[in-house]
Order: C-alpha cells, then structure tokens, then sequence
C-alpha cells in the first residue's frame, strides 16, 4: 500500500471539547501515530480559519487523507467534506471522529475523556487510510410533489408549490380540506374569523391549476427515493361522481338519516348519512357514509340518487387506486385531541356539562350546532358561570409529559368569547403557568385580565357535581388549591370546559414507518434537526411541516408550510441531486452465486443472472444499507464507504490501548 | 447532583429518608394533590406549599406543619400527581423526621403521633393490634375527659361483638421481636 | 382455586362480618383460603410514621410466612390497608434490593427470607372480578337483589395508589358496580365512591373524620342509596359506628346500613343471614333488606332529548 | 494509573437511530459511563459477525450492536437480520468461553438518548462484574484454542 499521509486535527470547538478532553495531549500524542503526518489542534475547526488550516496543510505539506475530531459527522461532515474538496481533494477521503457528542458532552471524567479522544481518533486514522474516492451519485428530481394533510400547514406548503409554478397532489383523508382550523371560530390572538381566512385558501387550492386535490384519499404505499418516489394512494370511492355534481346539497337536504358527527362537529352536532363537512366544503362534493346509510344497510332508500338532477349518486362506485410520481413529500398530517376520557375525574362523559375544548369551538362558531350560542347540553339554558380548565392531558407524565403549546391561548380565547355572549357570566381560567409567548399573546392575556376574567392558579383536582354546601347544588363543582393565596377552594359553575392537548395522530407510527420517518417518543415526527433543520427529516426528500411535528398553534403551522415548500422547491430547481455514493457492489469474479442476498434485499435491489450465475447489485435501487455485505459468505460483496477493512482497521484502532492487555489478563488469571 | 444554587441538605435528607424514588425534585407546584387532599382545609401548609418549602430549605417550619399529621393516606395526591411525585410517602418520611427531632410537639397536631405510638406499642407486644386497649390507653393518655365521651361507642362495640376484651397475641411472639429488634438496630432509613 | 388468605387483625373482632361472610360465598364459588400461619399485624397505616425499616419487617414476616405455602402463590388480603401494606411492601423491596436485602436480613433474625416477586398481593374483591368473573357469579345466584339501590364505596387503599398498575381505575373503579349489577341490585353512580372516609382521623381528629363522613353520607343519600357496599373494614367501621354521631353533629338523619360486599353476595348467593355475620352493624340492615323484591324492576325508559338538546357523550366502557 | 477495571464497550451504532441517540445524549448532556466506544454503521444489519469476532480479538471486553425498534429500521428491518445473528453468535461464543453478556443488542431510537446511555452504564456495570474476558479459561470444549481468524 502506498504509505499515506494523514492530517489530523483536533477540535476545541471553544471550550465545548478542551474542558474536558486535553486536546493538546491528544494531538502531541497523535503526531507519533502511524501514518500521521500533521496533528494539529485549534479552537474551532469548523471556522473558516479552521477549514484554511485543512486546505493550506493538504498543498504545503502532500497530505492524502484527513481526521478531523470535533462533533458529530451529522453536524459538519459536509463541512469538512467542503474543505477537502477545495483543498483538490476527493472528499470522501476524509473521516470524522465525534469527540464532542460521544465524549466531552456525556462525561466529566477528563482522564477517561482524553483517553476514550485518542481511541476514537487513532480508530478514525486507521479507517481513513483504507478510503476510496468515490463520486457523488446524481439524480433528476421529479418535478411533481405530494403534500399529505390539507390542514392550514398543508394547504399553505401546496400553495407555495403551486404558486411557484410546480404540480402538487394535495391528499387529505376526510371529504374536505381545512383541518382543525376549518373548526374554529376565531383564531388568537386577533380574533379573525377562522373561516374569513381560510375559506379562500381553500377555495385557491381547488381552482389551483397546479393542484391535484385528492380528498378522502390516503397513502397506501410509498417506494423509491428523493427525486423518485412512487406513491399508491387510495381514492376512497364517495358515491358521488364528481363530474356530474353540482354541489347543490338537495341529497343532504332529503336524506331522512341523521348521526352524530364526531369529527367536524367533535361529537356536538349531527350530520346526515350524505353529507359534506360544513357548507364551505372544498371540494364541493358530498360523501355517502356506508355505515350509516340506508342503502347500504338494508338494501334500499335511494333517496338521494332520486332528488339529485344531475344523476350523480352511484352507489356501485368503488374505490380508486392511483399511482403517483413524485420527486418530494411534504408531511402534514395534523394532530389528534387528547381523549379527556381518560381523566375520569374530571367527568367527561359523565357529567353532562363537561366539554371538551373541540365542542366548545364548535358551539361558539356561527355555523355550528347551536349558530354560536353559548348553551349548557339542554341547547337552551345559558351558563350563568364557566370555569376552563388548563392542562388537561398535558405536562402530565401519565398522559403527555409536553405542554401543548396551543391551550393557554385558546383557553383565554374561550373566556373572551364568554364574556362577549354572555356579558354577566363569571369566567375562571385555572391553570399552572399562563404560557403566552407568540407575537401579541401577552398583550391578548392582559387583555382577559382586564375583561374580568378569573385566573386561578392551580391544577384542577377534580370536577364533581357532589355537593357539600347548599351553594353547591346542582352546580358543578371545581375543587383546586389556588397555590398563589396555599389554600383549597371549591368553584360552583355551571360549565366546565376542559382544555385538551394536541397530540400525535393514533397512526403517526404507521404512518411514519411508511414513509421511512422517525416518530419520537410521543408519536410526533422527527425533525432533522431541532433548530437548524426544522421541516427537512433524516429521509432525503420527505419534509414535514404543522403539528404533526409537534403542538403549533396556527402561525407556526403556515410558517413550516412555506418553509417545507421552500425546500421543496430548492430541490426541484437544482433539477438534479447529489446522493452519497454509499451503495453495494457485487464482485462478480468471486461470487458464488449462493443468492444469499437476494432475499436479504428489502429493496429487491440484487438480482440473479442465471446465465453468469452471479448475482448484481441495481445501483438505482440500493440504499446502502449494508446487510447484504454483512451476510455474504465469500466477502463479495463491498459496501462503499463501510467495507470490511475499512471497518476492521477502525477496530483496530479503537482498542490500540486494549491489544496485549488482553492476554497480560488472561496469564493473570 | 449538588448545585450551589440554593439549600440542598434539607431536601437531600427528606429524598433520602423515603423509599424508593420520590421524584421531589420534579415538583411543578401545580396545586393538584393540595387540591385533591381530603384534609388540607385543616392543615396550616398544603402539601404543595410544604414541597416549596423543603426546597427552599426551611426545615423547622416544615416539621413543625401539621400537615403531614392530617395525611388521611388516601393516596389521592399521589395518583394524581402529573409528575408521580410520591407525596403520601413523603409525608410519612415527614412524621418519622418530625418524631426523631421533636418538632411534632410544637405542631397543632401533637397527639397525632401517640396514636401512632400506642398503635404500635400493641402490635411490638402481641402482634396483633388492640383496639380497646388502643383507645383506652390512648385516650386515658391525651384526653381522660374525651374518654368518657367515646365510652359508649367502646361499649355498643363491645355489645356488638366488635370488640376483644383481651389482646391475641401471635404464637412466635419471639420471632416478631428479634426481627423488629434486628431492623431497628439497622436503622429507620 | 386456592390461595394464601390474610385477615388481619380487623377481621378478627371488630369486622368478622366480613370474615364470615368471606368464608361462606367462599364455598359455593370453589375458593379456598387458606390462612397465612401465625400472621401478624400489618400496621396499618401508622408504623410507617414512626419507623421505617421496622415497618417494612413487620409486613416482611407476613410475606415469609405466607410464601411458605406451597399451593397457592397468591396471598389474597380482605382488608385494604393489609392489601396495600403487603402489596407496597413487596413492590417496594422488589424496585430496590437494597431495600430487600435489608428486610432480609431482619428476617435472618427470626429465620425468614422472602423473596419480592414470589408472591401476588391480590385483594378480595379482585379475586371475585378477575377470577371468578360476573358470568359464574351471576349463575350461582338464586335470590337476586332486585329493587335494592346499592352505593358501592371503593374507599382509598384498594384501588390507589397504582403501584405499576392498579387491578381498577384508581378514580372511577367498576369492579363493585358490575359485582354489584350481577347480583341484580340497582347499582348508584357514586361520585365519591373512591373518596377518603376519614380513616384513623376519627382517633387523631373527630372533626377532619366527621366531616369526610358526613360528605359520604349526604351524597349517598341524595342519590337515593339503600345501603352502602364496602370492602373495607375502617370505612364499614367509620360509616357505620360514627352514622349516629354524624346526625347528631349534623342534624341530619341518615340510616344507611354499611355492608361488606361478601354480605351482599352471600345474600343473593341464598346463603342465610345467620352465616353472614349480619346484624353487628349498628345501622340495622334488616328493615332495608325487606325492599328486596322477586321480581325485576321495570327498565326506566331513557329520557327522550329535548329537540334542541345537543348530543350527550357517554363514557368509554373501561375492559 | 486507575486501579479500578475500566471495561472497554465496542458499540457498533447504526447511523440513523443509534448513532442519534448518542449524540442527542451528549447535546442533552447526559453523563453516562465513558467506556463504550463508538463504530458507526449504516445499518446494524451491516455488522458482520466478523466484526463482532475481531473487536474481541482486539481486547474490547464488550460488544453492543445498537439499532433502531423493531419496526422502526430506516432500512425496513436491518435490525431484525441484526437480532437473529446476534442470538447465534452468543450461542457460539459461549462455547469459546465469551459469556453471552458481553453481547449485547440494544435497540435506541434517535430521541432516546437517555436509553443509549442507561444500555451503556447497564453493560459497563455488568463487565465490571464479569471482570475481564477470560475466555481461555471459560471455554468449555476441549482445548483451548484461538478465536477463528477472519476469511
């Protein structure tokens, strides 16, 4: 082997890495390692200074490969990779070692710290001589993406798409767009008409030339990669064919089937078996409910198909798959309600009067069951007092350990829209902080504040309709401690609002593995990184954006649509990307054609040629996984980047300080 | 971990004192089991407040709550606490503290501990419990007045059948002793 | 089915009602107890205020004793208190084995061990639900309850504090209100059914314990409640003996019999009253037992919904 | 120079999960035992028996193989290929004399830092037990004889 030079580079990065690893211990004992040629170590490697260093040191001094031991490769291994390349280097000539994650940040112990910084730097030196040159692989990036989830953040990421000149399916599993927001009223902390805003967009996406909207549709299946994805969705059939209707709404008139709606109308209002969502519905179109309708239940009615004019009831209509080419994939499949259920001593379900934050948005909403007004569960009476209750499912390690970003404010909403309908009605916020950190929020509690509010500070106990004192009857009551005065109080109201949680949908971890996301540990999708890389995942191509992230309130949502799109489109004008050359290839010659690999393959990448009798490996299809290199019984196959002696040479110099000690023991003992 | 911040050693010792992993340290101060607590409208500190108050390390105020004294162990508190501190528990380790350093004696509860006492001292010398001998001696020993107000409960007890008039005892008393014997002499903690 | 069975000190005297009528439903539902020998006090809820490891020896005799039975690994408890003591014991020593070697080595002192894990706490109404199950019950029993509006009342100890995980919910338990249904009693729905009765409050602080009483009482009676089903020998204690004191405190008038549960099974199981231990209980039973009728009550029709009234959410069924 | 046994961990983390949740450990400063040393992997489906075989060879007194949940494998299910030639490898390794323990399969999702390092501190305490690998003594097949040298 040709003897290579190699510099090495230790980083300070301030004093993140050198107050506990002795950095310049590390680098002086470096320098006499094999292969080193230079051992340098600086305050921030990857400062353009730093990256100079690299550079100056490759044409001065001949070098041929690269350490550089600073933080994790996920962090700056483009960077450096930058550095080599300018400095006329193949960049995969260079390999990190992650001192500062894996070591500085995860002890105190400084002698371990420096010893442990010399294993993983002389492992790092013994890899990266083995390294190859290899090339970026390019690919074309399919023009066309698919946006999943036609809430707000979804609808604003097609938007830009489209706007931008780019086609987009939009699919969305329900009859009609507009998510959670589609629901509400107003909106914090200006208090615009939810549907004064949204509707437009809505109606936008439909008209959009460059929008395939597919509603009551969901992803069944997702293959390829970024630039290339093939997607299955499935076009639930809606017994409505939507070339002939006209949206008039006669069918929904007539059905004489009336059921309780437990999505839009979050199980305070009824729609019928046909039905659209709400009037504003995008598209237009209404949707059979088959486990409703007469028809489908017993074999006749066909109400509808005789009042529609345009003839466009089918009920033989079946469900359409459809396959999509797509080069990008936007997330923003939205959030679920915590089950307040699950708190039975907080009465949902058995106290009449208790209601949850989603049918309290729907009751004040002018189009909703009762036109906006605020009435107990008789429709009728007007509470005299309400009491909304902060918290509820959330910062709670039985349910969901997160704050939910979004009650605080909604909850003081519902107060100001109390005191608005019913000017007399006594309002009580109890909560533990009043968190209210949005542009404006603040100013909207002070705001309540002076509305005459009451903020009780305070987790409620319990709400209970049994009565200890004449006062109490036929109230419920809410019993607290108000921590701020240290004494327990007992609230009689007569509505009890209980501000739920956001949570992640029920299917996020289905959803995710279709996709090939990571979920956290509440359900919500990963992001690639929590600051920096806010839309993008650690899956090239697929974006999230809204609240299927984590809770936002609806700013937030809108800001992560546009971001999401704007990556999107970063990609799509590139035309073509880069892809890490990290795939599998197959040495023919010493190939046994065993075809071990072949089933191992999840991407059925290998296949068998019966003529040579050897198995090939499609580049295209290959995501480098490496499995099959670890299963080949005549080490055929190499795994670019991670080949066997790239690997075993990293072992090595991971346990330099271990090798002989081993056999010391063993006499030892 | 031990910060500089502010006064550890109380806290330290409470956390030490109590089975298992309290998670006192995680206290939001939300109020809920002060909320949830049968008996707070009667104590001078509400759990809650008592928390902040070990935190902030003001010992003699804490033991000398009678807080803990009118801790029912319902266990309310507990399973309601969204961050499962264990607050019956700690207000056990409370009243151990507040016996070992006589602080009980000041708080407005001081014969809550006796009742313990007298409860126990049956139970180390049969290994049963006494009820009559529970309430007599009890009750002769704080109240001798109130005594004759519970004498005709003891008595329709006693007509109901409800009620030893002598104490059973176990057969290996002896077995009971040296075991209780064994673990105080290893210590409380 | 065999299992490990502790009394407790209550059941001895003060609750052998509900020892009795243990015993007898016992029988017919093939369950057999058998005593842990030469058990002990648990100390109830006052040796863990005072010491700490003594307290944890004092239970930890009680498990050596019962896990050398070698026919049933399962050591069912009547009393709450006695449950939780052994349950929390056992938990505990398990989470933390320093704890267990501790307690060991007190028990070395009298020549026991045990070991945490080898044995299940399970608590008598827990051994009627999980294990014998409504369906067998319901079979066995010949004179149902019909017309009888029972409150059932969980207290605290049995169902809280979760330890891992509770046999019920620790804030809305159903097990009794379904036992209870199967017997054929009309069942309330007991907002404080899982409320504090006070405890030894009575002793430390009659007012505290009066009043959690009182709460109990009125709620029971404004729900129309017969009598109150308990499984727990201080609560039947605490409602029962303290009733008269609470009205004449009060001003109230309540006479709300409080019965164990296995009393009201025994009933309906047709067992006779004398092998049920009734008639210790100082609000008689007997006259609220004459409500019993043959025949079923008419099922109320559902109160139709006004037109305007909005759709009312039910409560999951928790299974 | 320490007294006490410092076992060392070789930790082949996969790139996507494992490695994650390592380096989420170190940002959210979690301190867990420096012992276990890490080899980054795409997959953990990628470590080749081999690898596991030399880095004994090599003196480490532990190997863990970390990856994604079951289930969650950015490669479809790398690391149940992983999981199933772990189990066989533990089996032959103990008949030179490597406990089974000194093997170990962690599964660790990139937001679970604080499980990577829980594994770690788990494993470093149960090398410490175990003291340091013996396994010419511990072989339990005729004589003794070396690790099989790699292909």
């Amino acid at each position: 082997m040709v003897r290579e030079k190699v510099g090495v580079y230790i980083c300070h990065c301030g004093t993140n890495i050198a107050s506990t690893v002795d950095v310049h211990e590390v680098a002086a004992w470096c320098g006499h390692q094999d292969h080193v040629a230079v051992s340098r170590d600086y305050k921030f490697m990857c400062s353009s200074l730093g990256q100079d260093l690299i550079v100056a040191d490759v044409e001065e001094r001949g070098l041929t490969r690269i350490v550089v031991a600073s933080c994790s490769p996920h962090m700056h291994e483009k960077t450096f990779r930058g550095a080599c390349l300018r400095a006329g280097m193949n960049p995969y000539y260079l390999e990190m070692a992650n001192i500062r994650e894996h070591i500085s940040w995860a002890t105190n112990d400084k002698a371990a710290a420096t010893q442990k910084a010399k294993a993983l730097v002389k492992a790092a030196v013994e890899r990266v001589v083995h390294h190859q040159a290899l090339e970026p692989i390019p690919v074309k990036i399919e023009p066309a993406t698919l946006v999943v989830g036609g809430g707000i953040a979804g609808i604003s990421a097609a938007l830009e798409l489209a706007e931008a000149g780019y086609p987009v399916y939009l699919v969305e599993r329900e009859p009609s767009i507009g998510g959670h927001m589609a629901q509400l009223d107003k909106t914090f902390p200006t208090l615009d008409c939810s549907a004064c805003i949204l509707t437009p967009k809505m109606v936008d996406v439909a008209q959009h030339t460059n929008i395939t909207l597919l509603t009551y549709s969901e992803v069944e299946q997702v293959s390829g990669h970024i630039g290339n994805f093939q997607v299955t969705v499935r076009k639930k059939a809606r017994h409505v064919i939507e070339d002939n209707c006209t949206g008039c709404g006669i069918c929904e008139e007539k059905c004489p089937i009336k059921v309780v709606d437990p999505v839009f109308e979050a199980g305070l209002g009824r729609r019928k078996a046909i039905y659209r969502p709400f009037p504003q519905a995008v598209p237009k179109f209404p949707v059979i409910d088959v486990d409703h309708c007469t028809y489908f239940l017993k074999g006749k009615c066909k109400l509808c198909e005789k009042v529609c004019l345009a003839n466009s009831i089918d009920f033989k209509q079946k469900d359409e798959v459809l396959d999509l080419k797509v080069g990008n994939i936007i997330l923003a499949t939205g959030f679920d309600l915590f089950d307040v259920g699950r708190i039975p001593h907080y009465g949902y379900g058995r106290l009449a009067n208790v209601f949850t934050s989603l049918e309290f948005e729907r009751m004040v909403n002018a189009a909703g069951p009762t036109q906006g007004t605020i009435v107990l569960r008789d429709g009728i009476t007007a509470p005299k007092s309400v009491a909304i209750v902060h918290c509820v499912g959330s910062r709670d390690k039985k349910y969901n350990e997160y704050c939910s970003n979004v009650c605080c404010m909604y909850s003081m909403k519902f107060a100001h829209l109390v005191h608005e309908r019913i000017p007399r009605a006594e309002v009580y916020n109890f909560y533990i902080d009043i968190r209210a950190s949005g542009k404006g929020y603040e100013l909207f509690y002070h705001r309540l504040l002076r509305e005459g509010t009451h903020f009780i500070r305070g987790r409620v106990s319990e709400v209970t309709d049994a009565a200890r004192l004449p006062a109490e009857e036929g109230k419920l009551i809410v019993q607290v401690e108000d921590t701020l005065i240290g004494a327990q109080r007992r609230i009689p109201v007569d509505m009890v609002i209980l501000s739920a949680g956001l949570e992640a949908r029920c299917d996020s971890q289905e959803v995710a593995q279709r996709f090939g996301l990571g979920c956290d540990f509440d359900g919500f999708f990963v992001e690639r990184h929590p600051k920096l890389d806010p839309v993008a995942t650690m899956t090239e191509g697929i974006f999230v954006a809204g609240a299927c992230q984590g809770p936002k309130d609806v700013p937030t949502s809108v800001a992560q649509g546009a971001a999401a799109a704007a990556r999107v489109i970063g990609s799509i004008c590139r035309g073509t990307l880069m892809l890490e050359p990290v795939k599998a290839r197959i040495h023919s010659e010493l190939c046994s054609g065993c075809k071990i690999c072949n089933n191992l393959c999840p991407y059925q990448a290998i296949e068998y040629h019966s003529e040579t009798k050897v198995s090939e490996v499609a580049t295209a299809l290959c995501q480098g996984c490496g499995t099959c290199v670890a299963a080949c019984p005549s080490a055929a196959i190499q795994g670019a980047h991670f080949t066997n002696d790239q690997v075993m040479a990293e072992i090595e110099g991971i346990l330099w300080d271990k090798k002989g000690k081993e056999e010391e023991a063993a006499v030892m003992a | 971990m031990i910060t500089n911040v502010r006064e550890r050693s109380f806290f330290d010792e409470v956390v030490a004192a109590t089975p298992g992993v309290p998670n006192l340290d995680s206290c939001l101060q939300c109020g809920t089991c002060s909320g949830s607590c049968p008996s707070a409208p009667d104590m001078d500190y509400s759990p809650r407040a008592l928390f902040a108050l070990i935190n902030a390390g003001s010992e003699e105020r804490v033991l000398k709550s009678n807080a803990p004294w009118f801790c029912v162990s319902c266990y309310s508190c507990m399973v309601r606490c969204p961050q499962d501190v264990h607050i019956t528990d700690l207000m056990y380790t409370l009243k151990r503290m507040a016996i070992k350093n006589g602080y009980y004696r000041e708080s407005a509860l001081p014969e809550a501990p006796q009742f313990s006492e007298t409860f126990i001292e049956a139970v180390e010398k049969y290994g049963r419990s006494f009820e009559l001998g529970l309430f007599t001696r009890y009750h002769l020993r704080l109240h001798p007045l109130a005594s004759f107000k519970m004498a005709p409960m003891g008595l329709a007890m006693l007509r109901k059948g409800r009620l030893n008039l002598t104490p059973n005892k176990i057969k290996n008393i002896k077995q009971l002793s040296a075991i209780l014997d064994k673990a105080r002499s290893l210590g409380g903690d | 089915m065999k299992y490990g069975y502790y009394p407790g000190c209550s059941l001895e005297k003060n609750a052998s009602a509900y020892h009795e009528s243990a015993m007898a439903v016992c029988a017919p539902l093939d369950i057999q107890l058998q005593e842990v020998d030469d058990w002990n006090c648990c100390g109830a809820t006052e040796y863990f205020s005072i010491d700490l490891l003594p307290a944890f020896a004092l239970v930890g005799r009680n498990l050596a004793q019962a896990a050398r039975n070698k026919q049933s690994n399962q050591l069912v408890a009547p009393c709450s208190a006695c449950f939780l003591n052994l349950k929390k014991t056992d938990r505990y020593m398990a989470d933390s084995p320093a704890l267990a070697e501790k307690v060991n080595q007190c028990l070395a002192a009298g020549d026991l061990a045990y070991e945490p894990g080898s044995l299940r706490i399970r608590h008598l109404l827990e051994i009627m639900v999980d294990d014998i199950g409504f369906k067998t019950i319901g079979e066995k029993v010949t004179r149902p309850l019909f017309g009888l509006r029972v409150a059932p009342y969980y207290g605290c100890m049995t169902v809280r504090p979760d330890l891992g995980k509770s046999f019920d919910n620790p804030e809305y338990p159903q097990g009794l209100d379904k036992l209870m249904k199967t017997l054929g009693a009309e069942v309330i729905d007991f907002p404080l059914k899982a409320h504090c009765c006070g405890g030894h409050m009575t002793q430390i602080s009659e007012e505290v314990a009066m009043e959690l009483i009182r709460r109990l009482l009125k709620n029971a009676a404004e729900n129309n409640a017969d009598i109150m089903a308990t499984l727990c020998p201080m609560c039947q204690l605490n409602m029962d003996a303290y009733q008269e004191a609470v009205n004449k405190r009060f001003g109230t008038d309540y006479h709300i019999p409080i019965l164990y549960f296995t009393q009201l099974m025994g009933l309906a199981l047709g067992l006779p009253t004398t092998k049920l231990g009734f008639g210790k209980e100082f609000i008689k039973a007997e006259p609220i037992l004459k409500k019993i009728r043959k025949e079923a009550p008419r099922k109320r029709r559902k109160k139709r919904l006004s037109k305007q009234a909005l759709p009312v959410p039910s409560m999951a069924e928790e299974d | 120079m320490n007294t006490r046994y410092e076992p060392v961990i070789v930790g082949f983390l996969c790139n996507w999960c494992s490695y994650r949740a390592a380096d989420l450990a170190g940002m959210a400063r979690i301190k867990y035992a420096p012992n276990m040393r890490a080899i980054r992997v795409m997959c953990s489906g990628r470590v080749d028996p081999q690898f596991v075989l030399k880095a004994f060879r090599e003196g480490a007194d532990g190997v863990m193989i970390a990856g994604c949940h079951p289930g969650a494998c950015h490669y479809v299910e790398g690391n149940i290929k992983a999981l199933r030639r772990v189990t066989l490898l533990r089996a032959l390794l103990k008949q030179w004399g490597i406990e089974p323990e000194r093997t170990r399969i962690v599964w660790a999702s990139a937001s679970e830092g604080s499980v990577l390092a829980d594994a770690v501190n788990h494993m470093t305490e149960q090398l410490c037990a175990l003291g340091p690998l013996k396994w010419k003594q511990n072989q339990c097949i005729g004589q003794p004889r070396p690790l099989p040298v790699e292909v």
